[in-house]
């Protein structure tokens, strides 16, 4: 992902997932997450984003989710099961 | 009873009489590894299995592949087995452990050789009895049958398969080397004159089935891999799900109910064939080729006059226990011939609680125990 | 099919050396009794090293009853086609059971008590080969023993022959039967037709 | 392709009656290697029902129970005699093995040789994290040497195991490494290896921090993934290092890749011609 989608972003985290291990903080490109008081991840500069995935992608506990700011809520079971198989079996 | 269409017969080894029994039973896939004097088994399902419609047959890397991957295909909805002797079966304790945690049924047979160890690889021997009670660790139910002739080895197979499907558990079938390698003409049975118990699938939507369900019968409906019903299978201790648990509860319910899915069934479990017990006052108690030298011995100590009877068993564990009792009410004495030091006779003086006399004959020389050595014994009165 | 003659236990061993075609020669003599004559027949055969190391041997028991114990123990007919097989096994012919060798390997006989033919020179003279050899046994042993009928002994034989040597064991089987026949003479199985000795135990 | 992406999708594929977060430790790799493995999963379109993850004992075990597929935690060191199993059992089903390095290179040593000689058509996941993690921290064969462990505290004393050559040298079909650190590299390999005939093999670099790192200087989780980071280099770059700078470095890609069948398919391939034959024969 490039600049240009700076800004457009929206980061969750879930806190009960999260176990504070500072993956996601030490390497985010932006410093867009802290880790709180708790040891837990915060969003703290969420404008600064860039939508590179990094957090997401790294988060060992599934904890963190970055979506569009403009489109928050996507169709859910749309992917759940698709069945056009491919691969070994099929 | 109707006329019955005539059986096709064939001269055939324990060994194979075991296959023929496999595939009559449903047996559609094979995993093995070699090893005398179960080999046989092996190398019939290699040349059978591929041609028929839908038979597996693998030739795995060691014995703990072999069960490993029988258990899969019982997971994946085949009725599965494998066979070895000796050491090969103290390789499998450790999945044959997993098999009845996650209650899947699949047959092990066991061709018993000489041990501990390498032993006497092509001598006789019954020295793996209480192994196939105990052998895998935990406190577990299991069924242990046993055959000695050859049409029982065909027979014992079918009954192996039903009883591992009915109960959702593994079930040895113990044989020895004289049984294996025994030539014999048997009966091949027609379709339609023996039974062939698959297990139950579930009929209930996916989102509602739980692989390991208290039921009536403790034993839950068992849906192949892949059919929709998606589940988790683990060796560790479980809920209802098959999620793993620790809690007690649940833990307890769990064990109560792997156990009790086999005690409430002991009649149709416990299989014996009793030859002129009735008024028997020596009844011995054998199994495997051993029972058959016991049933000549009987026979000709009823021709010398003394009333002896055979209790031979057919189902080793759960030990049959009220038919033992049964010849006790009039027997004023037992005698257990075995190939080993005494490992079925402790079931026996367990039952016996010091009521009788309990004589036992031992041989661990790699020779089967003989006629005249029982009669011996017998005519000691 | 009936059983032309009661028996009550009857037990053959065959033995010899590896590549003699003993276990063969034992399953098809045992499958012809079991199938073809109705008999209850159990065979069984030395496993293991000895079974590699050279010797062979085979065993049939053989009964209009249901057999109870599987093993031969006490011989009434023992078939030595080596040397070494016929003084390993003799000590366990029964009294009055009858010993069959092959007179070219077996030099010394422990009894002069035996029946012999030179089964081997025989399948490779007048068969063309040496394998054959045991079905030329089977062909003898066919003549001998009085429960065997030699009609449906050859059928079992044929039955289990592939195609392409059928037609050369027939052959070797026939051949037994006749040498046995010239060379043990017409009344050689009377020691078994008779009934008493028949019945024992 | 769907437009969410990344947790979302994964959030879809665990089972919602199981607790989370996870048993796994903060900053441990395995989670990674579980996102990544779902995320293959969906991007090839695989139906969750054809799916069977197979696992052996240790951490990397207790994966398989968070995830809405066919799942089945087996005994130590043989999830690929079970998945050899199902898979000549139900040729259609994709079986996924997850294992750890101490559960596929030492105690199922002997079954990923055969898995891979015999070319069965499972992919297998090797986790290493160079230690047992769920006993409590002994040496594994992948643990590099000199290392402190519970079991080896004067350091450990042999070369760790290279998962990737024994898996050459075996013939897998195809061996490819990847690391939690480079997640999409991880997730290319690992798509491409479900999707393949035959045996695949993945290993994925996953980092231990609580039973590795502590006693081997990294102070914490995150250092390990700085490690990775460094340490890590595409084999095709490390082939043109020179030997005396290859020492530290980690090779991650596509080291074997071919497409020969797997042994499922020339099993079945033999029934076939059996059946054609019976039908001619029949005629």
């Amino acid at each position: 992902m490039a600049k240009k989608d700076k800004g457009k972003s929206k980061v969750t985290v879930y806190p009960d997932w999260c176990k504070g291990c500072g993956i996601c903080v030490e390497f985010c490109p932006a410093k867009v997450l802290e880790l709180n008081a708790q040891g837990k991840c915060t969003v703290v500069r969420e404008e600064d984003c860039i939508r590179c995935g990094f957090c997401e992608l790294h988060c060992p506990d599934f904890a963190i989710v970055v979506r569009d700011k403009e489109f928050p809520q996507k169709d859910k079971s749309e992917n759940s099961d698709k069945k056009t198989a491919t691969g070994k079996g099929a | 009873m109707a006329r019955r269409k005539k059986r096709k017969e064939i001269f055939a080894l324990g060994n194979e009489a075991v296959v023929e029994g496999a595939l009559l039973a449903g047996c559609s896939f094979y995993g093995g590894y070699p090893i005398t004097p179960s080999t046989e088994i092996m190398e019939i399902m290699s040349a059978r299995l591929p041609k028929t419609e839908d038979g597996v047959f693998i030739q795995l890397e060691d014995e703990i592949a072999s069960m490993g991957a029988i258990i899969g295909a019982s997971l994946a909805g085949r009725k599965a087995m494998t066979a070895t002797s000796g050491p090969g079966f103290s390789l499998m304790q450790e999945n044959l452990g997993y098999a009845i945690m996650a209650e899947t049924p699949v047959v092990l047979v066991n061709v018993m050789r000489g041990g501990p160890s390498t032993g006497l690889p092509t001598c006789p021997a019954q020295g793996d009895v209480q192994q196939a009670r105990w052998g895998t660790h935990g406190d577990h139910p299991i069924i242990v049958l046993s055959a000695s002739n050859v049409q029982e080895c065909l027979e014992m197979t079918i009954t192996a398969f039903n009883m591992a499907e009915k109960y959702r558990t593994p079930v040895i079938l113990l044989l020895d080397e004289v049984t294996a390698h025994t030539r014999e003409k048997i009966e091949i049975p027609n379709e339609g004159e023996f039974e062939v118990f698959s297990r139950t699938i579930p009929s209930m939507p996916p989102e509602w089935y739980k692989p390991y369900e208290e039921t009536v019968r403790g034993v839950s409906p068992m849906p192949p891999i892949g059919s929709g019903y998606r589940f988790h299978v683990t060796g560790l201790t479980h809920d209802r799900n098959g999620f793993p648990s620790q809690r007690p509860e649940e833990v307890v319910e769990l064990m109560e109910r792997i156990h009790r899915k086999i005690d409430q069934f002991f009649y149709d479990i416990q299989l014996v064939e009793e030859i002129d017990t009735d008024d028997a006052d020596v009844v011995v108690i054998a199994y495997g080729c051993v029972a058959r030298s016991a049933e000549l011995a009987v026979q000709q100590a009823r021709e010398n006059g003394v009333k002896a009877g055979l209790l031979k068993l057919k189902t080793l564990f759960p030990y049959p226990r009220r038919h033992t009792e049964r010849v006790l009410a009039h027997a004023k004495s037992l005698i257990v011939p075995e190939m080993n030091m005494g490992q079925m006779s402790r079931e026996v003086k367990r039952v016996n609680m010091g009521r009788v006399p309990v004589r036992t004959i031992n041989r661990i020389d790699g020779q089967i125990v003989t006629p005249s050595e029982i009669l011996k014994v017998i005519m000691q009165g | 099919m009936k059983s032309p003659q009661e028996l009550d236990r009857f037990e053959i061993r065959f033995s010899g050396l590896g590549g003699q075609g003993i276990i063969t020669l034992g399953k098809i003599m045992g499958q012809g009794l079991a199938l073809g004559h109705g008999y209850n027949v159990t065979q069984t055969q030395s496993y293991g090293p000895e079974a590699r190391g050279g010797s062979s041997r085979c065993d049939l028991v053989i009964s209009s009853k249901p057999i109870s114990y599987p093993k031969a123990e006490s011989l009434d007919l023992l078939v030595a086609l080596s040397q070494e097989a016929c003084n390993t096994y003799y000590p366990y012919l029964k009294s009055g059971g009858v010993l069959v060798v092959e007179s070219d390997l077996v030099k010394q006989s422990p009894t002069n008590r035996f029946l012999g033919l030179p089964f081997t020179n025989l399948a490779k003279d007048k068969i063309g080969i040496a394998q054959a050899m045991n079905t030329v046994v089977l062909g003898s042993l066919s003549f001998l023993l009085p429960f065997v009928n030699q009609g449906t002994m050859r059928k079992s034989l044929e039955s289990v022959l592939p195609s392409k040597i059928k037609a050369i064991n027939t052959k070797a089987f026939n051949l037994g039967y006749r040498l046995a026949k010239k060379q043990w003479g017409d009344d050689v199985g009377d020691v078994w037709r008779d009934e008493e000795d028949l019945t024992r135990r | 392709m769907s437009e969410i992406t990344g947790n979302e999708i994964i959030h879809q594929y665990l089972r919602h009656n199981k607790k989370f977060p996870h048993v796994l430790c903060a900053g441990c790799g395995h989670g990674i290697v579980l996102g990544t493995l779902i995320r293959s999963i969906h991007s090839l379109g695989i139906p969750r029902d054809d799916v069977v993850v197979v696992a052996g004992i240790g951490c990397s075990g207790r994966l398989a129970v968070y995830v809405d597929f066919n799942t089945i935690h087996t005994t130590h060191g043989r999830a690929l005699t079970f998945a050899t199993g199902i898979k000549m059992a139900n040729p259609k089903l994709n079986v996924i093995t997850i294992m750890g390095d101490g559960d596929a290179l030492s105690i199922g040593g002997n079954h990923l040789i055969h898995a891979a000689r015999r070319n069965i058509g499972v992919t297998a996941l090797v986790l290493n994290n160079n230690i047992y993690g769920m006993t409590g921290g002994q040496s594994s064969p992948a643990t590099p040497l000199g290392s402190t462990t519970m079991t080896s505290p004067y350091g450990q004393l042999d070369k760790s195991f290279d998962t990737v050559e024994l898996a050459k040298g075996a013939g897998a079909n195809y061996v490819a490494r990847g690391t939690v650190f480079h997640v999409r590299k991880l997730e290319k390999i690992m798509t491409e290896a479900i999707a393949r005939p035959g045996f695949s093999l993945v290993e994925a670099i996953t980092p231990c921090h609580t039973q590795y790192g502590r006693k081997n200087k990294y102070k914490s989780p995150v250092d390990m993934y700085k490690w990775m980071k460094k340490a890590a280099i595409s084999v095709e770059r490390y082939e043109e290092l020179p030997e005396d700078q290859r020492e530290d470095r980690l090779p991650i890609g596509v080291f074997v890749a071919k497409d020969r069948p797997g042994f499922e398919e020339r099993y079945f391939a033999m029934k076939a011609e059996f059946q054609k034959k019976t039908v001619k024969g029949g005629k």
